[in-house]
């Protein structure tokens, strides 16, 4: 029988900060993706409603435990049991980074090609987007701060990017 | 020669020299200040070449930043800031400056006109690259390269607004505050060091004070305000789809580590305002492109805004009023203006100033005359003029030179609008809507005079906000209002080489050359005279060409047209828009969980598809990847061995129809699959050739787990959602991608179930999980997934977990495997293991290939539909004479096979005619003890057992090789199953 | 270039996978023949101007979506989801 | 009036003034013999050879625009023969040995540089896909050279070859690849048509082509009517348009390809240069320019211009295989508009209609094959035969799927090739 050693996907490589912009690793219990099949919305978010608090948010909102994410695709952070929505674990596949101080917008702009103005993209606003190269989601957790997720796998490259960008504006 | 001696100086070099400047200013002010008129060497004739503008449409004042590698070759001295310590070096010109070997091209330039190169070097053939070519790339090219990978940080960037405003003069100013007092979110973007454009440069009035106090006040307004963002150093350098800015921002202050030297801007803005002002143009006349001679608002931005004088005799030459003003503003910094020399018609000679003038001094104007010569070799000494009394030559150190003004219209032009010509001004403006949501106010526009800046600018601004639902008000205030009147004058008349594109020495006789050898298009008369290619882009001198080019040819200048402009509107270094490329950062790493293990390990990691994986596991007394290679066979064939397998794409496919959608995607069936099964799958693309091949294991009834190979993971995302939302979105299913969240490792080998029994929660046999079973385990109560499946022909299973536990468990089954005589292997034995087995990757799946040139028709089913089913029946596609897949044998194992190797009969001469087919894959085996290889190979289904030659010209091989079945490794599957 | 995604929004062209013609829409019937399989595999309309073509959000929702757009200007006139429109 | 050194030199005594106009610019004729629509390099490279191959002089350009204003003019001038699929294999190289001796054909000096050509590959089975064509480059008569990391760095020291994303494994070199001065191609295949005869006229757009009874009679032109015996499409981004005017729907789809030049600079590329791990290829000009492209933009257009991304991506690529280039700076950028097969390799073929013919499907590959396409589609026009080189061009291999160039391996999506 084996013992098994867990690792989150930032290990060794955070927490970072420059400039008063901070990057800490976020580490959800569990994530589900929750993806209704066909004409199953009302039925699902009911059900959501019922376990966890909080419905399926419209496109590009996070609603408490649940964030939008993708095209008929929904990420709950907790545990849930659902019929009529086909229901992936992924609490192990994407790395969560919390970006946040008074010039994290500098910095995310520095790698996204989305509008992040306080006024245009206000708190728990969702984007599926881009950081440099990568696919990323990214969530306004606060009024300086956001949270990123990205594939584990890209973890260390999610921040190298975002280091060298908050090195680049610490020097401005 | 400065106006006033400066509070603080900094040290630089030029050429070694040391020069003292004043921080910030242009090292053309500093040179200039200092006396130096000589600054470069021109392109073709490397004529001497001083100062000639006071901005980034410099033609001549091109130098070298820097040594080493933070060398930076042809910056404009005219907006390179003064430092201490910059090193600042002449271009162009060997040994130095002030004798250029080269200068001899000047000596025999009427044998070198426009185009003379493609008359002649022609003879004999093979001297083109032996000596011509070398020759003239040498003696062409201006600033050079370091040679050394760039050293320093550069940066991109996104920003948004509603309104951008490209330049900061009396208009960009006035139409930033109107738009930002209405509420709009505003960017500001100026090229230049300090914000105010023109205003910094001359004396004017606004509300009754010095436009520059006018300017501060805006300029604290706006930067109080929290929508607006004020850029300078910023040039916009291209305008491009839906409301996107490029814009390369110079930073500001001191270079250091880690700190960005330029950041490239993509800027998308709701609304943009152009008002990137005018540049003024210069004439053509003999010998224009002396030191000392520059353009006439150049001059004034010296003396007035840096206090720099650039000469001690200034003679002013003109077709418009700016002579004037030029010659008010000398004489009032007390510099001696030797002659006014205006080429409109009006009496003879007056002494003094005209009446609009409204400050004079005590200078003679000669009206109706002309400029047609200059001496002084290094630096200007005198100039002739024709008067309508005669000729005189006038001494002189510097002449200021005004052509009239051209709006820099290239933004509005950069998604194929085409200026329109202005007879008034002489000159294009901007026709409307060339760009969707840009507008234009100001001298850009063609508006010269102040007021009509801002009150043109505020007009704009308030449209531009009202547009966005903001409710402007518009107030402007009172300002200069004087009158612009020009009369053309391109070209002075008479004999001499009259420049006109200074960078590339395009003279008005190659334009005229050209037109007499019918390149009489301006598209043709650019390519063939090279005019307005230099780094300017013909700035400043392409209307003064297209001038020429009309009259030659006998057209209007608007029947001439104009070229294209092009972005960027400024050079752009490959460094700031390809930030972030260098080294690394080109592509996203993808690591999977247990790369820091493998690399303890000393394997080597290469690239697959993002991801690294291990190529071999090496131990001490390997000498080669081979013998590395050769024993992780072994351990799979004899023991077992352990690979990481997560790059794999693993998607999650559920819902009523996710049968239904395998079915339509792979060729064969898996509505057929029961729960607990895995079945190998095939896909077409479309056009019915092979795109991938893979594994799919059903989990439950509605619920399916499909493996891709690494390279096409996402490519398999994206086809899946194009059949569930575009082909077929009839079909309930969903598609999620799962391959990130289970570290999954293959267990190969005969002792591969002896090895999981030592690490499941529950032990396993062949009833409960036989061949092509999948189910869910436990692993230290870790819910896991297993999947008995076989990529080598052993008995093999791969086992998955969450992937937080992804590096524990190889460690572990690493160590059991170790146990048992077996160990980890990489991607070297992988490719044995699966050449000896014939299992196909994509190197035979190549995108060019056919289930039917595989051997795999029959797992086309013809029972369903599927994609590429009806076009893989294409006639084309099936027949004998298509190439096979075969495996190939050697006659021994020192006989080496090469992939990509061609496959000819063996006495058939190696033609491509005779070409059969090519080799794919190739590997020693060590469990044959030869080489094998897969290739495809014509008719070669038919063939097996023929004896054929393997050639590979690059490697000099050619090895007789018998054809066989491509499953070379226990053909009846025997091991996977036992 | 800037495509309105039905689901996000506004987003930079870089987000985007291009496919091509939205013939893809219609998917000729498995007996319709080789000339309806030619034109729905390689054959184009290729208009100089208005034309409907497929693009799929990829660094974004997953959305595919189809584009009305001018090919010789580069004017987006309209998108929709792929799965929801006419075919 | 020949062109050599010693007429320059006497031109140059003289004041330039015996220079006469390279090509006339004649006044359409009712009728010739054979009219081309477009004068680009293809087009006129096609009336030279009729004119001179066939006796064919009696025989018309019509362009729209001006004469090599197309993608001839337009390119990163690129000269090669490194195909490796039967059919493009033949032709490249034939094409490539009239390069060699062009500029005698013309006596017109197209700046041919057979400078050598690195294609870089940075892993195993690149290099096992690079092997297969050179093998194949080898085996139709032409030259390649397989390099490892050190033989390339023998040629191309300043690449970035240490802690890069592709390391560079190694790469064919093909020294007969070079590069040519595009524009002078053009022009020195307008002199040659002209000097024989050819009536090169501008400015004259094709409305309408006259079709009776399924044989081509002539065309419509903003200059009027021309009646002509045959008529060859050759008109690159916008053969979908011109072909329409026939009846005919073309498997092509028009994209935007964008090219670059930095500020002229002294010699430090001395190759063509090609990265192996995202479409970048780079060269310098005699004038000194860094001239380098990438891949097309990807969606379908008519505009000739491109945007950011695709820019992007190019200098992100300069800036991972040689960042001693990124000090320079990006002077300028186009577009032109490809004519993307769903396979990526040409069409030189007959047409339903009797007499016309069409000369297509460049991609953007098409100013090497300019003499190679020029020849073969006179040949074609002049004798109704396919010319040996060129014969698997053909239309209707689609429909069929026999004799798919697919060098890409990318299938039928037209924008992958």
């Amino acid at each position: 029988m084996a013992d098994l050693i867990a690792l989150t996907p930032c290990a060794g490589l955070l927490p970072l900060a420059h400039g008063g912009v901070e990057m800490v690793e976020v580490l959800p219990a569990r994530l589900m993706s929750v993806a209704p099949f066909a004409g199953q919305e009302a039925a699902v978010s009911a059900q959501l409603e019922a376990q966890i608090g909080a419905g399926l948010a419209p496109p590009n909102r996070r609603s408490g435990a649940v964030t939008w994410f993708g095209h008929g695709t929904w990420m709950i952070a907790g545990d849930v049991a659902l019929a009529g929505a086909a229901v992936t674990d992924q609490s192990d596949a994407w790395a969560v980074v919390q970006v946040s101080g008074a010039r994290a917008e500098d910095v995310l702009a520095r790698l996204v090609p989305v509008d992040f103005r306080a006024q245009v993209f206000k708190t728990h606003h969702v984007a599926k987007t881009m950081l440099g190269h990568m696919a990323v989601t990214v969530i306004r957790t606060g009024p300086d701060s956001v949270e990123i997720m990205v594939m584990r796998s890209m973890a260390r490259t999610l921040v190298h990017d975002l280091g060298v960008a908050m090195r680049a504006v610490a020097l401005r | 020669m400065r106006l006033q001696a400066p509070e603080h100086t900094v040290d630089f070099t030029f050429d070694g020299r040391r020069i003292k400047g004043v921080l910030g200013e242009p090292v053309a002010a500093a040179l200039l200040a200092n006396g130096i008129k000589l600054v470069a060497r021109s392109f073709k004739y490397h004529r001497p070449r001083g100062v000639m503008s006071a901005g980034s449409e410099e033609q001549n004042a091109l130098v070298t930043l820097g040594r080493g590698a933070q060398a930076e070759p042809n910056v404009r001295a005219t907006t390179l800031e003064v430092a201490a310590g910059l090193e600042v070096w002449s271009q162009n010109a060997w040994p130095s400056l002030r004798y250029d070997v080269m200068a001899v091209n000047d000596f025999v330039a009427p044998f070198l006109a426009a185009g003379f190169y493609y008359k002649t070097f022609m003879w004999p053939r093979s001297f083109w690259e032996k000596l011509y070519e070398p020759v003239i790339r040498r003696a062409a090219g201006l600033g050079a390269l370091s040679g050394e990978n760039n050293a320093e940080t550069y940066e991109k960037a996104f920003a948004f607004c509603d309104v951008l405003v490209i330049g900061a003069g009396p208009a960009g100013l006035m139409a930033a505050l109107t738009a930002a007092r209405a509420g709009a979110d505003v960017i500001l973007a100026d090229e230049d060091t300090a914000m105010g454009g023109r205003l910094l440069r001359e004396h004017e009035q606004i509300d009754s004070r010095p436009a520059r106090e006018w300017v501060a006040e805006v300029l604290a307004e706006l930067d109080a305000m929290p929508n607006v963002r004020l850029m300078t150093r910023t040039t916009v350098t291209g305008a491009y789809d839906q409301g996107t800015y490029g814009a390369l921002e110079r930073v500001a202050g001191p270079r250091m580590p880690d700190k960005p030297v330029a950041c490239f801007w993509r800027i998308v803005a709701k609304r943009a305002i152009l008002c990137a002002g005018a540049l003024e143009r210069p004439i053509a006349f003999p010998n224009n492109d002396r030191p000392g001679i520059m353009i006439a608002s150049a001059v004034r931005s010296y003396v007035n805004r840096w206090g720099v004088v650039p000469g001690k005799a200034v003679a002013v030459f003109g077709n418009n009023d700016d002579v004037y003003r030029t010659a008010r503003d000398l004489v009032v910094a007390g510099v001696k203006v030797v002659a006014v020399i205006d080429s409109r018609d009006g009496e003879a000679v007056v002494t003094g100033n005209r009446d609009d003038v409204t400050l004079g001094g005590d200078y003679p104007v000669y009206m109706g005359a002309q400029v047609i010569g200059t001496k002084g070799r290094h630096a200007l000494q005198s100039i002739t003029i024709r008067h309508k009394g005669g000729t005189r030559t006038i001494k002189a150190d510097c002449l200021a030179v005004s052509g009239g003004w051209n709006p820099t219209v290239h933004l509005t032009c950069h998604m194929n609008g085409r200026p329109t010509w202005n007879e008034e001004i002489a000159s294009f403006v901007p026709t409307p809507d060339s760009v969707p949501g840009l507008v234009t106010a100001g001298a850009c526009n063609g508006t010269f005079s102040t007021a009509g800046c801002l009150s043109e600018a505020a007009e704009v601004a308030a449209q531009v906000a009202g547009g966005l639902g903001l409710k402007p008000k518009v107030t402007v205030p009172a300002a200069d209002d004087a009158a612009y009147s020009v009369t053309p004058l391109w070209a002075v008349p008479g004999k001499g080489r009259k420049w006109i594109d200074f960078q590339n020495d395009v003279h008005v006789k190659d334009i005229k050359l050209a037109a007499q050898e019918n390149f009489r298009s301006v598209e043709h008369m650019k390519r063939y005279t090279t005019q307005g290619m230099a780094p300017d882009q013909g700035k400043s001198s392409n209307v003064v060409a297209l001038a020429v080019l009309a009259d030659a040819t006998g057209r209007g200048i608007p029947e001439t047209g104009t070229t294209t402009f092009r972005p960027p509107y400024v050079p752009v270094p490959i460094a700031a828009m390809g930030a972030g490329g260098q080294g690394k950062g080109f592509a996203p790493q993808r690591f999977t969980t247990s790369h820091q293990a493998s690399v303890a390990r000393g394997a080597p990691m290469i690239e697959a598809g993002l991801w690294y994986r291990p190529s071999y596991f090496p131990q001490r007394g390997e000498t080669d990847w081979r013998a590395s290679c050769d024993r992780e066979v072994g351990y799979v064939r004899n023991a077992v061995g352990v690979c990481d397998v997560s790059t794999l794409g693993k998607i999650d496919i559920q819902g009523p129809d996710a049968s239904a959608l395998l079915d339509f995607v792979y060729t064969n069936k898996f509505s057929t699959l029961k729960v607990g099964r895995v079945r190998y799958g095939l896909m077409l693309r479309e056009d019915g050739h092979v795109m991938d091949d893979g594994t799919t294991a059903r989990l439950g009834e509605t619920h399916f787990v499909m493996t891709t190979t690494t390279a096409a993971a996402s490519q398999m995302m994206r086809h899946l959602a194009f059949v569930l939302q575009v082909l077929r979105p009839d079909l309930d299913a969903t598609v999620i991608s799962a391959t990130e969240q289970w570290a999954q490792f293959a267990v190969a080998g005969p002792q591969a179930r002896t090895l999981l029994n030592t690490v499941l929660d529950q032990e396993i046999d062949d009833k409960s999980w036989p061949f092509m079973a999948c189910g869910a385990v436990r692993v230290g109560g870790v819910a896991g997934r297993l999947f008995r499946i076989s990529f080598s022909g052993e008995h093999a299973y791969e086992i998955a977990v969450p992937a937080r536990y992804g590096e524990s468990l190889f460690r572990i089954l690493v160590a059991q495997a170790e146990v048992l005589g077996g160990g980890p292997y990489g991607m070297e034995a992988l490719n044995v293991l699966r050449i000896e087995k014939g299992f196909i990757t994509h190197a035979e799946m190549h995108g060019r290939t056919t289930a039917y040139d595989l051997g795999m028709e029959r797992m086309v089913s013809a029972q369903k539909d599927c994609i590429g089913k009806t076009a893989a029946a294409r006639p084309g596609l099936l027949g004998a004479e298509r190439q096979q897949l075969v495996g190939l044998r050697a006659k021994g194992s020192d006989h080496a096979l090469t992939t990509g190797a061609h496959l000819f009969e063996r006495a058939a001469a190696e033609t491509r005619e005779n070409s059969q087919g090519y080799v794919t894959s190739v590997c020693f085996s060590p469990t044959f003890g030869t080489y094998l290889a897969l290739g495809f190979l014509e008719n070669g289904r038919a063939r097996h057992g023929e004896v054929i030659k393997l050639r590979d010209h690059l490697r000099g091989i050619s090895e007789e090789v018998t054809v066989c079945d491509p499953v070379f490794f226990d053909p009846t599957g025997g091991r996977a199953r036992g | 270039m800037r495509i309105t995604c039905p689901n996000c929004g506004e987003r930079d062209r870089r987000e985007f996978y291009y496919q091509g013609d939205a013939v893809a829409l219609s998917r000729p019937a498995p007996d319709a023949g080789l000339e309806a399989w030619d034109d729905y595999l390689h054959n184009r309309e290729n208009p100089a101007g208005d034309t409907r073509d497929l693009w799929f959000h990829e660094a974004g929702c997953g959305a595919w979506v189809v584009v009305t757009r001018n090919t010789a200007t580069h004017a987006v006139l309209d998108t929709a989801l792929a799965e929801r429109s006419p075919r | 009036m020949g062109y050599s050194g010693f007429r320059v030199i006497k031109e140059g005594l003289f004041g330039q003034k015996g220079w006469k106009p390279v090509w006339r610019d004649p006044a359409p004729k009712a009728a010739y013999d054979a009219v081309i629509i477009g004068g680009g390099g293809h087009g006129l490279s096609t009336a030279f050879y009729l004119a001179k191959e066939h006796g064919m002089t009696n025989i018309a350009v019509l362009e729209k625009g001006y004469i090599g204003g197309g993608n001839v003019g337009r390119n990163t001038t690129i000269v090669r023969a490194n195909y490796f699929l039967p059919g493009n294999s033949e032709f490249y190289s034939h094409s490539l040995k009239m390069w060699e001796t062009l500029e005698q054909e013309l006596n017109y000096n197209v700046m041919h540089s057979q400078r050598g050509l690195i294609n870089l590959f940075h892993s195993d089975s690149q290099r096992d896909a690079f092997a297969r064509r050179g093998n194949a480059m080898i085996n139709q008569g032409d030259d390649a050279i397989l390099l490892d990391q050190d033989g390339v760095r023998e040629y191309l020291p300043y690449l970035d070859f240490d802690n890069v994303r592709f390391p560079i494994y190694g790469g064919l070199y093909h020294p007969r690849g070079g590069t040519a001065r595009h524009d002078a191609v053009a022009w020195g295949y307008a002199r040659g048509a002209d000097l024989r005869g050819v009536d090169i006229i501008q400015n004259c757009e094709v409305t309408g082509i006259d079709i009776e009874g399924g044989v081509v009679k002539g065309v419509q032109t903003t200059r009027g009517a021309i009646r002509a015996k045959k008529v060859g499409i050759v008109v690159a981004g916008r053969s979908s348009q011109v072909a329409a005017m026939a009846g005919m729907r073309l498997p092509i789809e028009s994209h935007v390809l964008q090219a670059f030049v930095t500020e002229g600079l002294k010699p430090v590329i001395d190759h063509v240069v090609s990265f192996g791990m995202g479409h970048f290829y780079i060269s310098q000009s005699d004038k000194g320019g860094l001239v380098f492209g990438g891949d097309i933009d990807f969606y379908a257009s008519y505009a000739a211009r491109g945007n950011l991304p695709m820019k992007e991506h190019v200098m992100d690529a300069a800036m991972t295989l040689m960042p001693m280039i990124g000090k320079a700076k990006v002077l300028r950028s186009w577009g032109g508009i490809m004519d993307m097969t769903p396979d990526g390799s040409p069409i030189i073929d007959k047409t339903p209609t009797e007499g016309l013919f069409i000369d297509c499907g460049w991609c953007y590959g098409g100013f090497k094959a300019v003499p190679g396409s020029g020849f073969s589609f006179a040949h074609l026009m002049a004798t109704g035969q396919h010319h040996a080189p060129a014969a698997k061009f053909r239309l209707d291999r689609f429909r069929t799927g026999a004799g798919l160039m697919d060098e890409e391996g990318t299938g039928s999506q037209h924008n992958l090739h």
